[in-house]
């Protein structure tokens, strides 16, 4: 119940009898993140499950390093690695439904490869080529977002509507820690709540922004509480606890899929890479704390709890790293080559139709090109 | 009782039928803003159509102007064609990011795969004595934006044909609607309304041969009162009605120039950085020789929009459009 | 303590050792709101207090209603109410000390006045004259804020500045249930509470804003309860309860004083008149509801207890309201002609040295305004 | 050791030297913004300052505009001169409203009283390699508005003495720094520094009597190559580097125009809406007995910023100029 449905049961009376209001703590997250592997909830968890988890994440962690290292060999622009966030990358995959709907924000390929888009096509951007490689209708995502927090209230909008048109969809959208921060995070989680929206929102706590940590960018006790605040459920989880985000992300869609609105999920984890490959990590912090992270890799704890409990053996193991190799080398194959732009592609899209003043530039480009080849022609 | 079809119709009410047509014709035509529902909106423009249409088609949303814009953009990336209310011009500017980064360009960023046909009503401009931020002119903001098409009308017809094509455009479309001409009326079927007007024509709205004045919105009116008034002067002024800022009619606009070889650009914005000076440019470009004088400027002054009791200094009215008019050199005539 | 220092000590070795976070209990308000009048706290309270308030409670109300009148005699161009809302306006304003700062909505002339600053003052904007009548400086009161929310910043910013220059001064801010769904409102409250800023948002809930009731623009619980998102502590007050709105405020503005960080304010009120002179509320909610709001009147609610407690008697009631028509009558007595304005000053302001651009406009303008003297001589 | 003072310097070590003299100079001056503390800035710009003067004039804010240049609207209402730095030309749009309906305005709606001393550091433009949102030319949207004073230096000497003019300033000054030429070099006394250019002159970078070049920022070193170019064709170009966009330097513009008779706009920003056409509609309205063409213009392209593999074509360089030079209507000469 909501403050506005109480205001009516506020009997102005002096002194007014004040119905209690529902109480909030159902929406309060946890003291603690969630966890799976290495708890008993593990017992519960689906073998088959966890594998693929791991299998995707081997394949996820070996996909940053060939993104990095295509940025070396000059045929990425620029690569913000999700190394060390895989299993939030590869949770907020698995859990949707083929007709759901996955909002990325710049740093989020993985997620939107795993999700079962072409990795050239999804590093299209970041490449220096255009914007959006992929059809977003083709896998149901969106464009990867740049401005920060900003694709939170299209994922509103987009799962509004799908209610609207009767359609069981789910949108889910990734944002960052520091994306908190912006008006846009609000305003979308707001709408959410208000519309009863069917979208979950996963914030990505890896502990920057860039270079500003956590503590210079928001004084909450968890960014989880601020659900309460929309009336949205507030849900924390170790974020490098595959089982665990797969979990709690499942039951925030499902929560979305029957109504029950939207749920705000944070995730704990740790940008083990700078910020992008041209970023220097070691201006703002220490290698000592990177490495404490290392031990709580989402890979090594999952490989733990699979050895554990005999899920898998060396060869399961090395069945998922040679199929992230093969993966790795089609892509760096694949990727050997630059594109070759269209420059007069300038002005198709723009519009529907182009407008007489594009048409105008349009021309005088075409001009411009032809008297280029012309003279190459001439010196050649 | 009979129905009288042709009678007195406001811009306002206009926009309305504008509005429940296009709902009709398509359910995925949806109206969402501060206010626009139980109330119908703060000049009641969709006034009625969350009784006709229900709830869910004409939603009162929280008060978040980047919220509404932004949750439009999903709305029509699934398909729905929303139809925004910003509830005065400068409450549109929590929303800039959202329209400059998003709406106007995502069909190019998804290489045409993911259109947004969004339409962004923006009632703008002064002259009904608002208090600040009730009265600015920001055109000149989504003119210079590229992707966006910006479109105003003058006339109550124009209001709803301009509207009905702008809903149905597949691109986004910055409606702005002239506050003060809202209560303005003409003779108008209510039966048979205007047709859908193409959104990028100009028109001439009155003919003449000493000199054009380029003006749209609500402009046009003060404009075509000054042309009345310059007969008198022995000026015969033609008046033509941009109706489409973007994108802009060149061929309307450099015909009457080169008609009457003199121009001047009238508009309630102000002067620098304004709309006047991309108009005078590409007149320039296109009609030197035809020019007996250089294109010049009548418009708000540089300064924020002034408070009700100053508004009329500020406003472009009859006598500063005909000084204007009187230094387009005529000596040169003789 | 907040989730980054709690992040060092969250040991990331399997399982991690989870440090208990702070518990945010502190941080949330209570399940109602917090009353005096008609409780037993009424005992602790000042007479002397409770006097004062209900003296400009009185004349706040009778402000209320002559600023109304003034819109019908075409004094005012537009006026919005507080009708109601008088025990947040007063208590705001009563609350600060001399070198305190207030950051007022458009809707909150009344704080303003009651501030000390001159009612003609506070009200040119509303004449339609130029925005800021007063001095912000005089009597440390920002220019009315019309952009919703937009002056929440303003107020952390100001406040911020002060406790770096060593200043003793704390900020309250005003700013409206509609407003607070804003993202200025999310990104005041973030750097506010980041920072510890010496602030204190007050929220008038005041159940609409123009048209749209509550439950369209929140499913908070409260939106008091946005507060633990933030960091900062949540309070949840009875806003027609003057005695209530003073104790919550005056516990606020001390503990940002003393370096407590900032404190969100929620008071549960009542918007009686409509959204303004030239708004219908006819439209959008039935009398009854206004009616049932009548019998919980801040005045009422006030007079009651002085009343019952025998601190004033029919004499100190009709003091009161003696007090208030003078103060109205002189109001109503100065606001009696239109202010002249020179139309020169268009230019005067703008930069602090005008641009050759806006001499050459302020040379056009002399002319026309000649040039109309003229014809007007003329045709004298 | 003897210390060279005269040795080349960056853009970006002007910029960063001028943020110190005027941080040491005077103590209400406060840097503010995404990671400009510890990490210096993205550009590294203000690198060194937090450690200098401690991170409370330094300061590393949380991620969002608004509530940037919103709690430096409240610093500088408390005395206080902020330096704000938005990260990138397009994350600054979020910061709109603040900067539009407040920043600019807030000493006229105070009668004076309440001027705000902000600087607004915005990296701007194309030809970095920058992925989307990060090479947007957004000068069109600052000159539209009215209360702000908008600066582009395009040479180091210029980036510290227009830097410290901006801090000095009483009035929100736009200071608009051209990413492309962070790293481009001059020599520079590191000693004595520039003096503090006043805000408002344009400056002659070249002289010539066939035509003006008119631009600034980013453009100005292209034109200064394509003027060296035009040589070899017979034309002597004058270069005029605007340095402030507003107040606009009507004065050195029209002198130069009136000499040449003939002028080119060049500018990165988009031509429709942008500042080419309230260049190019001033000159002429100025000079129009002096043309001997039409102003014309040398922009980017009216569409959405493009990718780095594309963004060579759109930006303006020395061949687009020289057509345009080539267009301006030497026949008549003869
Ligand atoms: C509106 C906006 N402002 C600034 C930026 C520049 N920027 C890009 S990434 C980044 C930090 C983002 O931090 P976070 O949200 O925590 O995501 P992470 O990079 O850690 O995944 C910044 C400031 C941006 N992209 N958008
Ligand atoms: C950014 C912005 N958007 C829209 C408006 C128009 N507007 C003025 S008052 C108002 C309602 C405000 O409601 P609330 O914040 O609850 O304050 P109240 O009027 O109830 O005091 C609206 C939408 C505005 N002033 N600013
Ligand atoms: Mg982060
Ligand atoms: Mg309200």
């Amino acid at each position: 119940m909501t403050v506005m449905e109480q205001r009516g049961a506020y009997r102005p009376t002096p002194p007014p009898a004040w119905q209690p209001r529902t109480d909030p703590a159902p929406l309060l997250p946890d003291a603690e993140p969630y966890r799976v592997l290495g708890t008993d909830a593990a017992d519960r968890a689906d073998p088959e499950l966890l594998r693929r988890l791991y299998a995707e994440l081997v394949r996820g962690r070996r996909y940053n390093a060939q993104a990095t290292a295509l940025t070396k060999q000059g045929r990425l622009a620029v690569y913000p690695s999700s190394t060390g966030q895989e299993a939030c990358q590869v949770g907020a995959a698995l859990v949707l439904q083929d007709r759901d709907w996955l909002f990325p924000s710049y740093r989020d390929t993985l997620a939107v490869v795993a999700r079962g888009v072409d990795p050239v096509e999804a590093l299209t951007l970041l490449r220096g080529d255009w914007h959006t490689g992929y059809d977003p209708y083709e896998h149901r995502v969106a464009p990867l977002c740049t401005p920060l927090a900003t694709q939170l209230p299209h994922a509103v909008g987009l799962a509004h509507a799908a209610r609207l048109k009767g359609d069981d969809v789910v949108a889910l959208a990734l944002v960052g820690d520091g994306g908190s921060s912006e008006g846009d995070f609000h305003e979308a989680l707001n709408f959410a709540a208000v519309w009863q929206a069917p979208v979950v929102f996963l914030v990505q706590n890896n502990g920057f922004a860039i270079s500003v940590p956590l503590a210079k960018q928001t004084a909450a006790p968890s960014l989880a509480h601020k659900a309460v605040g929309y009336g949205m459920r507030g849900r924390l989880v170790d974020g490098n606890d595959a089982a665990a985000v797969h979990e709690v992300l499942t039951d925030a869609v499902r929560h979305a899929r029957a109504g029950g609105g939207p749920t705000l999920v944070e995730a704990i984890t740790y940008r083990v890479d700078a910020h992008t490959n041209s970023d220097d990590a070691t201006r703002y912090r220490a290698d000592a704390e990177v490495e404490t992270w290392r031990e709580h890799d989402p890979i090594l704890l999952l490989e733990r709890e699979l050895t554990e409990r005999d899920l898998i053996d060396e060869d399961g193991i090395q069945a998922a790293r040679q199929d992230a190799e093969t993966f790795a080398a089609a892509l760096r194959e694949r990727m050997n080559q630059d594109p070759a732009l269209d420059p007069m592609d300038l002005f198709t899209h723009v519009y529907a139709e182009p407008t007489p003043q594009l048409r105008e530039q349009h021309a005088l480009l075409r001009t411009e090109l032809d008297a280029e080849a012309e003279s190459e022609g001439a010196h050649r | 009782m009979t129905t009288v079809a042709v009678r007195p119709a406001s811009m306002a009410q206009a926009l309305t039928r504008a509005l429940r047509d296009a709902m009709a014709a398509d359910p995925d035509v949806h109206v969402m803003g501060e206010d626009v529902g139980t109330l119908g909106g703060v000049f009641r423009v969709t006034d009625g159509l969350a009784k006709e249409f229900g709830e869910d088609r004409c939603t009162d949303t929280p008060l978040a102007e980047a919220g509404i814009l932004g949750t439009a953009v999903g709305m029509a990336m699934y398909g729905l064609r929303p139809v925004v209310e910003m509830q005065f011009d400068a409450f549109a500017y929590p929303a800039f990011e959202q329209l400059v980064s998003h709406v106007s360009r995502m069909r190019n960023r998804t290489r045409g795969r993911m259109p947004l046909p969004i339409t962004v009503r923006v009632p703008y401009g002064g002259g009904i004595g608002g208090v600040e931020h009730h009265s600015d002119s920001s055109e000149a903001y989504y003119m210079a934006t590229p992707g966006l098409h910006v479109v105003t009308p003058a006339t109550v017809a124009d209001a709803y044909g301009l509207l009905r094509a702008a809903i149905a455009s597949d691109d986004p479309v910055v409606f702005l609607e002239p506050k003060r001409l809202y209560w303005s009326k003409d003779a108008w079927n209510f039966e048979e309304p205007t047709p859908v007007e193409p959104i990028g024509r100009a028109v001439v709205r009155r003919s003449g041969r000493s000199a054009t004045l380029i003006t749209y919105g609500p402009s046009v009116p003060v404009c075509m009162e000054a042309a009345e008034a310059a007969r008198a002067e022995g000026w015969e002024l033609e008046v033509v009605d941009l109706r489409s800022l973007v994108p802009f009619d060149d061929e309307t606009v450099g015909a009457s120039v080169r008609r009457t070889g003199r121009a001047v650009v009238v508009h309630e914005s102000g002067a620098f950085g304004g709309p006047g000076g991309e108009i005078a440019a590409r007149v320039t470009e296109r009609c030197f020789h035809y020019l007996e004088a250089p294109v010049l400027r009548v418009a708000g002054f540089d300064v924020p929009y002034p408070p009700p009791m100053l508004e009329r200094h500020h406003l472009p009215g009859v006598d500063r459009i005909l000084d204007a008019v009187a230094r387009l050199q005529w000596e040169a005539e003789s």
